[in-house]
């Protein structure tokens, strides 16, 4: 476990908007290479806040960023940093602003530096990867929510990144996509750091929980120490899995 | 980020009758603008920085706003003594800059300045949602206050889905430069906030005829006009018609 | 594109005001109440997309946006662009009360301009219609800077070079804009036609 | 069960949007006067569609509508039938179109007739019963997405509709606020129907279920038929419920 297999490692992290109050306070967080982590928190306790911290996005008021063993400094450390974390956003609307399909998966690889050809080869074998052939010319803004999200995790897939970071990735989805979702991310090898209000989908795809609270991460468990109770279920001939 | 930096504060102007700050601001900038004597003009400016005093507005971001207008003002400055025909001031190699020339900009400076610093005192210092109250009261048309009250309630939404857009577009790599790629990268995100603006404004207006709306608009803000609203009226009365005098009295 | 306040003439601001509160009514009755939240939400829009700046060379410049905001709206562009200058004025300074007039005019007129030239070219194949929108983006930028020239010419002789020096300056945006028009008409062709009123 | 007890009762509905794809086909639905009906269905199965249907948004191409008993044949029937019938929409934002609280829940009322003042009152105390009290003032746009997804639902509460409608009421909320959202909904004497993707929220809200597919709705079971498994959860320190 030395420096170097730490990808993420984020060290007395602060941050307030400036409209007051404190959003992330002395925050540290650390992930190992090859990691699937999930954080759980309420809502207006950071999560996206961070991920997009992590993202270079927002700039902490206090605190160090080391991604990949580098202390991140300035704008020019994140754009390297970026070619190897890709976030999925919370809401595919705000990921996909080109015309089409195509076009939205190819603008990653257009930026990394690929030729049209060659950024339109990769686009589709990106979809085609995702089962989303045939896709390439429909116009992103019409796809249902279901998938706009495949899409979106597909234009960050394309750049082919190390770690992949998700935003709540399922909400408002019904379960058939939640489980394409759950399968297409078990076959990934990448590090991954999920956020969710939904336990189930992260005991189904990550090894360890954090818990978001006060500012701060806390670890909240293994997967081995899930434990399991009764819930309440609608029956009937409502499709539903049991795990 | 967009937001209304001085518009919540407490000072005798933010407590004053939005109705009279809105007349006021309109009065005191049309009679500065139409100014074409020294006197007049320093004394527009001093009633600007008066106002500006009495809203105890923190004095760094007025400056930092100022810089704007005075951006285009400068470039005035660097166009106009040197073309204006008359006589000569300033030789600085073949150019020669005209005393009509430099005096025009002065004045057109001082104008600029107390016009905005004004505009600033009285009328950034009121949420735009009471502007639009104020409009309403001031009898403007009802579609051209709604109009601006939508405006205003949804540019916040989508500044906020630009900043986004932009960010996903940075956080794939993206980086602006002088080319087709990043003209287009713009026009797709510019064409995708208006679909948007489209799609939403078809959903708020079908949330608004859920709601009754059968294309009446009706207002819920009442103003009162306080003891302090008519001693500051006066006050100003006086200095508009003192500024006036300055402007058209004949010189003795 | 704006004249700040304290240049320009009294009969040049009065004009302008007149010519504007014009333009406004026909805009208004245009717009029935039920298109009240579309003007809205596009005006801001149009003032959100407006404070985006874009590289040029070494420097940078915001967009302007009129063309596409006349073919969108047509003679809505009016109050809606009246409106966004008035948001401009008090959320940031730019452009105050009594130059309002007169900006609206700079910023609306080319806009229904627009709309009335290059509509029916934006219906067409694919050539033509690319063809036309860069022509508005460029077309509506050069109309609005040749109205703030005439402007300030009719304020005084003396702003002739003043007048020149502004439309020089601004030939480079104006390829831009046609340039951001012509790919953001190709977007809306694809993504929302209703939009541009060509079903 | 004559039928002046149904509040709702579609007949053979059939829908297309214009570029194709029919999303209702068929369908036939009743709601009875005082029932909570929870509605479930994949994304894009068309529950957003059904709902603007019955508050006479958008007209079927084929079938007829009744609600109290009334067929609806012209936008001013359904103009009637809006006081009786409240929506809540998906996305709060959407319904949230003034400047500020207080105006924004005295708009129904002041459309509905009532004066100034007494929109003003009204307005108030529905603030008051949501527990909002000393939100009139807040402006919508800078409300967290809990907040105004209670804003929100008082907007149509003050206009005291029979029936309450409501899109997807706790995507994307926290817990506490789900909790808060449920122990409104449940001191409420309304008929209710409500869409969710979330089975918990709609076991402790409604009494029954349906289901949408195919362009239809049928009827998937009473709460009295729930029946309870095992999940997986995550343990941890982070705070859960178990029902
Ligand atoms: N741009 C912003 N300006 C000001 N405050 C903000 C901004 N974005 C978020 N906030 C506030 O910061 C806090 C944290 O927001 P954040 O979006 O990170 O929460 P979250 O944990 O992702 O919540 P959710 O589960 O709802 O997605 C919230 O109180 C939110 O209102
Ligand atoms: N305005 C529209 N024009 C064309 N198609 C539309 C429009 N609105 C929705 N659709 C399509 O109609 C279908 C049903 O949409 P609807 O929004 O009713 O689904 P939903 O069941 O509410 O889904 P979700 O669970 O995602 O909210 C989808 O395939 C959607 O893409
Ligand atoms: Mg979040
Ligand atoms: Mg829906």
């Amino acid at each position: 476990m030395g420096a170097d297999r730490l990808v993420i490692d984020l060290e007395n992290i602060s941050f307030a908007y400036p409209d007051g109050r404190d959003v992330l306070s002395g925050l540290s967080f650390k992930l190992d290479k090859g990691a699937r982590a999930g954080l759980i928190g309420p809502n207006g306790s950071g999560k996206t806040t961070l991920l997009h911290m992590i993202m270079g996005l927002i700039p902490p008021s206090e605190g160090a960023i080391r991604l990949f063993g580098r202390e991140m400094r300035s704008e020019k450390d994140f754009h390297e940093s970026r070619k190897n974390i890709g976030l999925v956003f919370q809401n595919p609307d705000d990921q996909l602003f080109s015309p089409t399909v195509l076009e939205d998966v190819a603008f990653g690889p257009l930026n990394l530096g690929a030729g049209p050809e060659e950024a339109r080869d990769i686009a589709l074998k990106t979809l085609k990867d995702l089962h989303l052939t045939g896709f390439e010319d429909r116009i992103s803004y019409r796809l249902s929510g279901g998938e706009k999200k495949l899409v979106a995790l597909a234009t960050v897939l394309a750049m082919d990144p190390a770690v992949l970071v998700m935003d709540e990735p399922t909400t408002g989805l019904d379960e058939k996509t939640n489980d394409r979702i759950v399968s297409i991310l078990n076959t990934l090898d990448k590090t991954l750091l999920i956020v969710s209000h939904e336990y189930n989908f992260l005991a189904r795809t990550t090894n360890d929980f954090y818990g978001m609270r006060d500012g701060r991460i806390f670890y909240a468990g293994e997967s081995a120490t899930l434990h399991t109770h009764y819930h309440a279920h609608a029956a009937g001939e409502v499709p539903h899995k049991h795990i | 980020m967009l937001s209304e930096t001085f518009a919540f504060g407490d000072s005798p102007i933010h407590r004053l009758d939005p109705r009279l700050r809105v007349v006021l601001a309109g009065l005191f900038s049309i009679l500065t603008a139409i100014l074409n004597r020294f006197p007049a003009a320093f004394f527009a400016v001093f009633l600007a920085l008066v106002l500006i005093g009495a809203s105890r507005l923190p004095v760094r971001q007025v400056l930092s706003r100022l810089a704007v207008v005075n951006g285009l003002v400068l470039f005035i400055w660097l166009v106009l003594p040197w073309t204006f025909e008359g006589t000569p001031a300033v030789e600085i190699g073949p150019l020669v800059g005209s005393w009509e020339g430099i005096r025009l900009c002065a004045l057109i400076t001082l104008k600029s300045n107390a016009i905005i610093l004004a505009l600033i005192a009285l009328v950034a210092t009121m949420p735009v949602a009471t502007l639009g109250y104020a409009l309403h009261h001031l009898r403007l048309p009802d579609k051209l206050v709604y109009l601006l009250l939508m405006t205003y309630r949804y540019i916040f939404v989508i500044e906020t889905e630009y900043q986004q857009l932009a960010r996903a577009a940075r956080i794939r790599c993206f980086k602006p430069g002088t080319n087709l790629h990043t003209y287009k990268t713009y026009a797709y995100m510019v064409g995708m906030l208006f679909v948007r603006a489209s799609a939403r404004a078809q959903r708020v207006h079908q949330a608004m005829v859920c709601r009754g709306f059968s294309g009446k608009f009706y207002c819920l803000h009442e103003f009162a006009f306080k003891s302090s609203d008519w001693a500051w009226s006066s006050a100003m009365g006086i200095s508009l018609i003192v500024l006036g005098g300055l402007e058209w009295a004949p010189i003795v | 594109m704006h004249i700040s306040e304290g240049v320009l003439s009294a009969p040049v601001l009065a004009g302008g005001a007149a010519f504007a509160v014009a333009g406004i009514a026909v805009g208004l009755k245009k717009l029935d109440n039920d298109r009240i939240p579309q003007a809205g939400i596009l005006a801001a829009a149009f003032f959100v997309a407006s404070l985006v700046h874009v590289p040029i060379g070494p420097s940078s410049a915001h967009l302007i946006l009129n063309g596409i905001v006349g073919l969108l709206l047509g003679w809505a562009a009016f109050p809606v662009i009246a409106v966004a200058l008035v948001l401009q004025a008090i959320l940031f300074q730019f452009g105050g009360i009594t130059s309002l007039g007169v900006n609206t005019i700079i910023m609306a007129g080319p806009a229904v301009l627009g709309y009335y030239l290059f509509t029916p070219f934006i219906a067409r194949s694919h050539t033509t219609a690319m063809a036309g929108a860069f022509a508005c983006g460029f077309t509506a930028v050069l109309v609005s800077a040749l109205i703030a020239a005439a402007a300030l010419m009719l304020t005084g002789e003396a702003f002739l070079e003043v007048s020149v020096a502004l439309v020089a300056a601004h030939i480079v945006v104006m390829i831009i804009e046609g340039i951001i028009t012509m790919f953001c008409v190709a977007f809306l062709k694809k993504v929302q036609p209703s939009m541009l009123q060509i079903g």
